[in-house]
C-alpha cells in the first residue's frame, strides 16, 4: 500500500467527517458521512481487510445511509437551515476534538510498538496455511492470496457461533422493534399533517 | 512508511470530530450520524490492530469479528433509533434536540 | 515525494489504467449506445414499425450525394447523432431546484454503474509476451476475493443518485419516483443477494474469476454438461441452481428499474419520475447510468450462472482455459464470448421490455418481499440440504 | 407405601387441591371442584389408614429455609400419635366433606368452599405431621387463615364477618406467645427446632444440650408462651371467646374445625411437647389450672344458652377444657384419648345438629324446635347417642376417655377434681336439657312442624360416626386405630372415680328431665351465664379504656418520631437537596454529551499519564 494513497483517504475520511458536523444542510452531512465511510473502507482495504472494507460499504453507506437520506428527505427538514450557530456550543464542541485528538497524540507517542510499520508486519501466508484446517482456505493460503472473506467466516463460525446466534436475534428484535414503532394507531385520531 | 500509530491517529481524530459534532449539531439525525462515525473509528482501531497483530502469519480474525458485530449491532440501532426519529416528528414537529427536554429534572 | 512515488508499481499501474480504459471507454460505453440503438430498433420490430434506420454518415454535408450507410444498414450511426444531440442542446437547470445536489445525481447514478465493472472477469487471461511482460495478463481489473460483495456494495450506491435527483428537483413527481425507486432497489437487493448465496455455497468462492474458471472446467450452473457437472449432486442442484437464476435476473430487472419494473419513472403516472425535470447532458447521463448498470448486471449474470467468458462445452472441444497457458487467441475468443452472452443477455432484458406489462407499485413491494425473498431464502436452505445429502464431489 | 410416601400424598394433595380449585374453581365450574375436594380428601382418607400400619418413622420432605442457624424444614413425623390423629383428621374431614356436599348444595360459592375444606385438610395434615416447631408454627397459621375463610364463608352476613376477623385476631394474641415461646425456646437451645432434638437437648442424654443447662426460668418462659398458643387454638380462657362466635360459619365446618379438629390441634400440640412442659413445674399448675378452669367455666356457660349450636360450642369448650386439664396433669395420654373419642361423637353431634337445622329450615334456637324425635327419627337416634356418649353414660366412649381423666386429676389435685366431677354433672345437664327441648314435646314453631329427615347423603356419616360414639372407647377399635389409650393400672379409688362419674350423669340428666320435660319456656334465669359472664362486655371495656388510650398515645409519639423524625425530615432534606441537584439535569443532550467528553479526557488523562508515574 503505497503511502501516498494512505494519506489521501485519510484525508477523505477526515474531511468528509469534518463536513458532517460543519454542514448546515442534514442532506449535505449525510453524504459528507457516505464520503468519509467509502474513505474509511479504502482505509480498511489498505489494512487487508477486504471483507469489513466491503461491509462498511454495503452496510453503511449503501443501506445505512440511505435510510438516513430518506428520512431526512421525508421528514423535510429546514428549520436547522439558517439558524443562528451557538458559539458556545461550538467553541466548546473545537476544544473537546481538539483536546482529545492532543490526548491521542500524546499516549500514541509513548506507545512504541505502535511504531511498527506494515513492512515490518508482512504476512506470512505459508505459515498461516501450515495452522489452517480448512482446505479449501489451506489452498488459497498456500497459493499467497488472503481469503479474508473466508477466514473471517471461518472465525465467526467457528469461535463464535454463539454470538453470531446473538447477534441474529438481536437484528430480529430491532425489525419487530421497528414495525412496533413506526406503525400507526389505527383506531386513533387520524394525524393531520 | 505508515505505522500503527497512523492509524490510530486517524482513528482518534475521527472520534474527535464525531464527538465534536454530537456537541455541537442540534439535529438529532446529524448527531445520529456522528455517533455511527464514532463507532466506526473505533472499528478502524480494531481492524489496525488486527492487521498488526498476526496470528500464525494472518490478521487477527477475533478483531474483525467484533467489527462485524459492532456493524451489524449498529444497523440494528440506526433502524429503531431512526424509527424513533420519525415517532419523534411526528409529535413534535421537529428534530432538534432543545426541543425534546421534558424529562430534565 | 519520491519515497511515496517509489512505493508504487509502475507496470501494474499501467495495465491496470489500460485496461480501465479500454473496457469501460471503448467497451462499456459503446455498448451502452449501441444497446439504447437496439432497444428502439428492437421496439419498432415489436410493435411493427420501421424504427432509426436513416442515420448514416453525412456525407451530403460535405457536397455527395447520398449518406454512407455503413455496412449498408441504414441507422448504425444514430447513437452518435443522440449523444451530439445530447451535447449539444440547452443545459437548462429550473430555478427551484437544489442546484448543487442537481447537478451531482447524474454523476451518482452514472459512476456506480461504471465502478461495478471492475470485479467483472471479462475474459480468462491474455498472454501479452510480445509486449515483453512476463506473467500473462489476468482479464479483470480488479482480481478481488470479495467479488460479488463489491458488487452489491458499489451497486448499492447508486441509488444515491436517484434519490438526490428526485429530492433536489424540489416538485412532485421526481420525488415521488425516487422514493419509489430507493424502496424499490433496498426491498430487490435482499432477494438479489440471497440469490447468489446458493452459487457462491457451490463454489466455496468469493472471487468472480475463479467462479467463472471453476465453471468453464465443470460446466456451467445452469448448464451443467461436462466435467463434474455430470456427476449426480451437480444435477440435482441444478434446480436450485435454475430458482436462483431466475430469482436473480428477476431481482436484477427490478434494481435497473426496467420494465416491468420500471415504476420510477413511468411515464403515465410520474411523467418521467426522477429525471422529470433534467435535460441535455445530465440527463443523458441518467440514460447511460440505466443501460450501463444494465450491462453490469448482464455482465454479473453471465458470470454468475452462464459461465462467464467460458465457451460451452470449451474442454471438450479443446477450448478450455488452462492457467498460465493460455494462447492469445483463445484469450480473445474468451474475451468475445463474454460479450457474445452479455449481448445476449441485453437483448433478453429489451425484448422483456415489450412483452410484459407494468406492475402496480404494491404488486410490486408484494412480489419482493412476500415471494422472492422467501423463495431466495428457501433456495438456500434447499441448496445446503442437497449439498450436506450428496456430496459434490 | 412407605412413610415418606405417605407423608407427601398426605400433605400434597390437598394443597394441589386447593391450588387448583383456588385458581381454575371459576373456569371448571363447581361440580368439578367439589370432586377435586372430595376425591382428595377420600384419598387422603385411604393413605391414613394405609398409614395406621407404617412403622415409626421421622425425616424431611422439602428443605425449605435454610439462614443461618435457623433450619425450618417440612419434615414429617410418623409415630402413634401422629397416625392416629392423621386417621381422626382425615377420617371426619371425608365425612365433613360429603356431608358438605349435602348441607351446602344450595350454596352460590362453593368452590370456595371446597377450596378452602382442602386448604384447611392441607393445614391440619401439616400440624399433625409436623416435626419441628417451625413447620408446625407455619401450619399453625395456615389452620388459622383457613378457619378465618370458613368462618367467613358466608361474609355478607355482619355477624360472620365480625366472627371470622373475631376468630383471627383472637388467634393471633396465642399465636404471639406462641411464637415467643418457639423462638425462647430456639435461642435456648442453641438453633434447634426439631422435636427429637429439642427433646435430646433437653434430656442431657448422650449428648448434653444446652436446653438441659438452661435456666428454670427459661423453660417457664417457654412452656407458657408454647401453651398460650394452645389457649388461642383450643380456645381456653380468657381467649374462648371466639370460639362460640364461629358458629356463624357453615355447621359442617363447625363440625370439623371447631369441634373435632383444629381446637384439637392445641391439645395436640401439647401432648407433642409435653417433654418441655414437663420440664417446668409452674406451667404444668397453670395448664392444669387453666384447663380445669375452662371446663367449669364453660359448662356454667352452657347451661343457659338457647342456640343448639352455641350449647355444642361450649360443651366442646369444656371438653377441651378435659383434655387440657389432663395435659397439665402430666396425663397426656388420657388427653389424647379423650380428644380422640371426643372428636368422634363431637362431630356426630355438630353433624347432627346440623342436620337437625337443616331439617328446621334453619332455625337454630331450641325453644323454637320441639318434637323432633318423629319427624327426624335417624337424626334423633344418632344425636341421643352422640349425647350419651358426650354424658359419659357407661359402655359408650365418651365414659372410658372422661373417665381417664378423672382419675387422673383424683390422683394428682383434689379441687381439679371436684371442679371436674362437677363440669360431668353440668355435662350430663346442658345436653340433656338440648336433648329434650329440641326433641320432645310439641313444636313451637311453624319451621320445627314442617321439619323433615335430612337427606341420605347427610345422615349416612351421622350413622357411620354413631358407631365410632358407641364403639370406639374399647380397646378393639382403638387399638387399631393406634389411638393414644393410657395402659395405666389403675390405682386405689378407681371405683369411686367411676362412681362419681356415673352419679354425676345420673343427678345432671334427672335435674334435666325434671326441669325440662314439657315445658316451652326455660324455667331456670340466670343472666351471668346466659350472658357469658359478661367476658365479651368485659372485653369490650378494657379494649375501650385502655387500648384506645393506648393507641392514641402511641400514635402520637409515631406521628412525632417515625413519621416526623424519621420519615418526613429526611424526606424533606432528600428533595430540597433533590431541587437544588436537578438544575444539573437541565435536559440538553448537548451538555450532558460534553460532561462525558470531558470526563473521558479526564479519565484517560489520569489513567495513562498521571497514573503510571505513581
Amino acid at each position: 500500500m503505497p503511502s501516498v494513497l494512505f494519506y489521501l483517504f485519510a484525508a477523505i475520511t477526515l474531511l468528509f467527517g469534518v463536513g458532517v458536523v460543519v454542514a448546515r444542510n442534514p442532506v449535505a452531512s449525510a453524504l459528507s458521512l457516505v464520503c468519509s465511510f467509502t474513505g474509511l473502507a479504502a482505509l480498511f482495504i489498505s489494512l487487508d481487510a477486504y471483507f469489513i472494507g466491503t461491509l462498511q460499504i454495503l452496510v453503511y453507506a449503501g443501506a445505512v445511509m440511505v435510510l438516513f437520506l430518506f428520512i431526512i428527505m421525508l421528514l423535510d427538514i429546514k428549520a436547522a437551515e439558517g439558524r443562528q450557530t451557538n458559539y458556545a456550543t461550538a467553541v466548546g464542541g473545537l476544544l473537546l476534538a481538539v483536546l482529545f485528538t492532543v490526548q491521542i497524540a500524546m499516549v500514541l507517542g509513548d506507545f512504541k510498538e505502535g511504531n511498527k510499520t506494515l513492512a515490518d508486519q508482512t504476512l506470512n501466508l505459508g505459515a498461516a496455511a501450515s495452522k489452517t484446517s480448512l482446505n479449501t482456505i489451506k489452498d488459497e493460503l498456500a497459493e499467497g492470496t488472503l481469503p479474508d472473506a473466508k477466514l473471517m467466516g471461518f472465525t465467526l463460525f467457528d469461535k463464535y457461533p454463539f454470538q453470531l446466534q446473538v447477534v441474529g436475534l438481536l437484528l430480529l428484535a430491532g425489525t419487530v422493534g421497528v414495525v412496533v414503532l413506526s406503525k400507526r394507531d389505527r383506531g386513533g385520531k387520524e394525524e393531520v399533517s | 512508511m505508515i505505522t500503527l500509530n497512523d492509524y490510530l491517529l486517524v482513528a482518534g481524530i475521527l472520534f474527535a470530530i464525531g464527538l465534536a459534532g454530537v456537541v455541537v449539531r442540534r439535529n438529532i439525525i446529524v448527531i445520529y450520524m456522528c455517533l455511527e462515525m464514532m463507532l466506526s473509528a473505533a472499528n478502524l482501531t480494531l481492524v489496525a490492530f488486527s492487521r498488526f497483530h498476526l496470528v500464525d502469519g494472518a490478521p487477527d480474525y477475533a478483531a474483525q469479528s467484533l467489527v462485524f458485530f459492532t456493524i451489524t449491532v449498529a444497523a440494528a440501532e440506526v433502524a429503531v433509533g431512526l424509527a424513533i426519529i420519525v415517532a419523534l416528528f411526528r409529535a413534535k414537529q421537529s428534530v432538534d434536540v432543545e426541543s425534546v427536554t421534558k424529562l430534565k429534572g | 515525494m519520491t519515497v511515496l512515488l517509489g512505493s508504487i508499481d509502475l507496470t501494474f499501474l499501467a495495465i491496470s489504467l489500460a485496461k480501465i480504459i479500454v473496457l469501460t471507454f471503448m467497451v462499456i460505453l459503446p455498448m451502452v449506445a449501441y444497446s439504447v440503438m437496439a432497444e428502439r430498433r428492437g421496439a419498432a420490430i415489436m410493435q411493427d414499425r420501421v424504427g432509426p434506420n436513416r442515420t448514416n454518415l453525412p456525407l451530403t454535408l460535405l457536397g455527395f450525394k447520398k449518406d454512407l450507410s455503413i455496412f449498408g444498414m441504414g441507422g448504425l450511426l444514430q447513437p452518435m447523432a443522440d449523444g451530439l444531440k445530447f451535447i449539444l442542446k440547452e443545459d437548462f437547470t429550473p430555478k427551484h431546484v437544489r442546484t448543487f445536489y442537481f447537478w451531482l445525481a447524474p454523476a451518482l447514478t452514472m459512476v456506480p454503474a461504471l465502478l461495478t465493472c471492475a470485479v467483472l472477469p471479462f475474459g480468462s487471461e491474455l498472454n501479452l509476451g510480445f509486449l515483453g511482460l512476463a506473467h500473462p495478463v489476468k482479464a479483470v481489473i480488479a482480481d478481488l476475493n470479495v467479488g460479488p460483495l463489491y458488487t452489491f456494495a458499489i451497486a448499492s450506491l447508486g441509488v444515491y443518485g436517484i434519490v438526490l435527483a428526485g429530492w433536489s428537483s424540489n416538485s412532485k413527481y421526481p420525488f415521488l419516483g425516487a422514493v419509489r425507486s430507493s424502496s424499490q432497489m433496498i426491498s430487490y437487493e435482499l432477494s438479489l443477494g440471497l440469490a447468489i448465496v446458493p452459487v457462491l455455497m457451490v463454489f466455496g468462492e468469493l472471487n468472480l474469476g475463479k467462479i467463472a474458471a471453476a465453471q468453464d472446467a465443470d460446466g456451467w450452473l445452469v448448464l451443467p454438461l461436462w466435467g463434474d457437472g455430470l456427476s449426480p449432486g451437480r444435477l440435482l442442484l441444478w434446480i436450485p441452481m435454475l430458482i436462483s437464476f431466475v430469482i436473480f435476473t428477476i431481482a436484477m430487472f427490478a434494481e435497473t428499474n426496467r420494465m416491468p419494473f420500471d415504476l420510477p419513472e413511468c411515464e403515465t403516472e410520474l411523467v418521467a419520475g426522477y429525471h422529470t425535470e433534467y435535460s441535455s447532458m445530465k440527463f443523458a447521463l441518467f440514460f447511460l447510468g440505466e443501460y450501463a448498470a444494465m450491462i453490469i448486471g448482464s455482465g454479473l449474470a453471465v458470470t454468475l450462472f452462464l459461465g462467464g467468458w467460458s465457451i460451452p462445452f470449451g474442454p471438450l472441444l479443446g477450448l478450455g482455459y488452462t492457467p498460465g497457458a493460455t494462447p492469445l487467441w483463445l484469450g480473445l475468443l474468451h474475451i468475445a464470448t463474454f460479450f457474445a452472452k452479455v449481448i445476449v443477455f441485453i437483448l433478453f432484458f429489451i425484448g422483456v421490455r415489450w412483452t410484459v406489462p407494468r406492475f402496480r407499485y404494491d404488486q410490486l413491494m408484494k412480489l419482493g418481499w412476500l415471494w422472492m425473498f422467501e423463495i431466495a431464502l428457501a433456495n438456500v436452505l434447499l441448496t445446503a440440504v442437497i449439498m450436506w445429502l450428496v456430496p459434490l464431489k | 407405601m412407605t412413610s415418606y410416601n405417605a407423608a407427601s400424598v398426605v400433605l400434597l394433595l390437598p394443597l394441589l387441591s386447593a391450588f387448583f380449585i383456588l385458581v381454575l374453581g371459576r373456569t371448571v365450574g363447581t361440580t368439578v371442584s367439589k370432586m377435586i375436594s372430595v376425591g382428595s380428601a377420600a384419598l387422603c382418607f385411604v393413605v391414613s389408614v394405609a398409614t395406621l400400619g407404617v412403622t415409626n418413622d421421622s425425616g424431611v420432605l422439602v428443605s425449605f429455609l435454610n439462614v443461618g442457624k435457623l433450619h425450618a424444614d417440612i419434615g414429617f413425623i410418623i409415630d402413634q400419635q401422629s397416625r392416629g390423629m392423621l386417621f381422626i383428621v382425615t377420617f371426619i374431614g371425608l365425612l365433613v366433606h360429603v356431608y358438605s356436599l349435602g348441607y351446602m348444595k344450595e350454596d352460590k360459592a362453593q368452590s370456595r368452599y371446597f377450596g378452602s375444606l382442602s386448604m384447611f385438610m392441607f393445614s391440619m395434615t401439616g400440624i399433625v405431621l409436623a416435626d419441628n416447631f417451625a413447620m408446625m408454627f407455619m401450619f399453625w397459621e395456615l389452620v388459622g387463615l383457613s378457619s378465618y375463610l370458613l368462618i367467613g364463608h358466608w361474609f355478607e352476613k355482619p355477624e360472620a364477618c365480625e366472627a371470622s376477623k373475631k376468630a383471627f385476631l383472637t388467634n393471633r394474641i396465642g399465636d404471639f406467645g406462641f411464637m415467643i415461646g418457639i423462638l425462647t425456646l430456639w435461642a435456648a437451645s442453641n438453633g434447634e427446632l426439631g422435636f427429637a432434638q429439642l427433646r435430646e437437648s433437653l434430656s442431657g442424654g448422650s449428648v448434653s444440650g444446652p436446653l438441659h443447662s438452661a435456666p428454670a426460668w427459661v423453660l417457664t418462659v417457654a412452656a407458657i408462651g408454647i401453651f398460650m398458643g394452645a389457649v388461642g387454638k383450643s380456645a381456653q380462657a380468657p381467649l374462648h371467646v371466639w370460639l362460640p362466635d364461629a358458629m356463624e360459619g357453615p355447621t359442617p365446618v363447625s363440625a370439623l374445625i371447631h369441634a373435632a379438629t383444629m381446637v384439637a390441634a392445641g391439645v395436640y400440640m401439647l401432648v407433642r411437647v409435653s417433654f418441655v412442659i414437663a420440664a417446668s413445674e409452674t406451667a404444668m399448675h397453670l395448664i392444669a389450672g387453666v384447663g380445669g378452669f375452662t371446663a367449669l367455666f364453660a359448662a356454667l356457660m352452657a347451661v343457659q344458652q338457647n342456640d343448639i349450636k352455641r350449647i355444642l360450642a361450649y360443651s366442646t369448650l369444656s371438653q377441651l377444657g378435659y383434655m387440657v386439664m389432663a395435659v397439665g396433669l402430666q396425663a397426656g395420654e388420657a388427653g389424647m384419648f379423650h380428644l380422640y373419642t371426643h372428636a368422634f361423637f363431637k362431630a356426630l353431634l355438630f353433624l347432627g345438629s346440623g342436620a337437625v337445622i337443616y331439617a328446621c329450615h334453619h332455625e337454630q334456637d331450641i325453644w323454637k324446635m320441639g318434637g323432633l324425635s318423629k319427624k327426624t327419627p335417624i337424626t334423633f337416634l344418632t344425636f341421643v347417642i352422640g349425647t350419651a356418649a358426650l354424658m359419659g353414660i357407661p359402655g359408650l366412649s365418651g365414659f372410658f376417655s372422661k373417665e381417664e381423666i378423672l382419675g387422673a386429676a383424683y390422683h394428682d389435685c383434689g379441687w381439679l377434681f371436684t371442679a371436674a366431677a362437677f363440669t360431668a354433672l353440668l355435662t350430663s345437664f346442658y345436653m340433656s336439657r338440648c336433648v329434650i327441648v329440641a326433641f320432645f314435646g310439641k313444636a313451637r314453631s311453624e319451621n320445627a312442624d314442617h321439619a323433615h329427615e335430612a337427606p341420605l347423603i347427610m345422615t349416612a356419616p351421622l350413622m357411620l360416626l354413631s358407631i365410632f360414639a358407641i364403639a370406639s372407647g374399647y380397646g378393639f377399635f382403638s387399638d387399631r386405630l393406634q389411638a393414644m389409650v393410657p395402659h395405666a393400672e389403675h390405682g386405689e379409688g378407681h371405683y369411686l372415680v367411676m362412681g362419681v362419674s356415673i352419679a354425676a350423669v345420673v343427678i345432671g340428666a334427672g335435674l334435666a328431665f325434671f326441669l325440662y320435660n314439657g315445658k316451652d319456656k326455660d324455667p331456670l334465669n340466670i343472666k351471668l351465664f346466659a350472658n357469658r359472664f359478661y367476658i365479651d362486655e368485659i372485653y369490650a371495656v378494657i379494649v375501650k379504656v385502655f387500648q384506645d388510650r393506648l393507641a392514641w398515645i402511641v400514635s402520637g409519639l409515631e406521628s412525632i418520631f417515625a413519621d416526623g423524625l424519621v420519615a418526613r425530615l429526611p424526606a424533606a432534606i432528600a428533595c430540597r437537596v433533590g431541587k437544588t441537584a436537578r438544575a444539573i439535569q437541565s435536559g440538553h443532550l448537548q451538555g450532558y454529551t460534553f460532561a462525558l467528553g470531558a470526563g473521558l479526557i479526564l479519565a484517560i488523562y489520569l489513567v495513562v499519564q498521571v497514573l503510571p508515574k505513581h
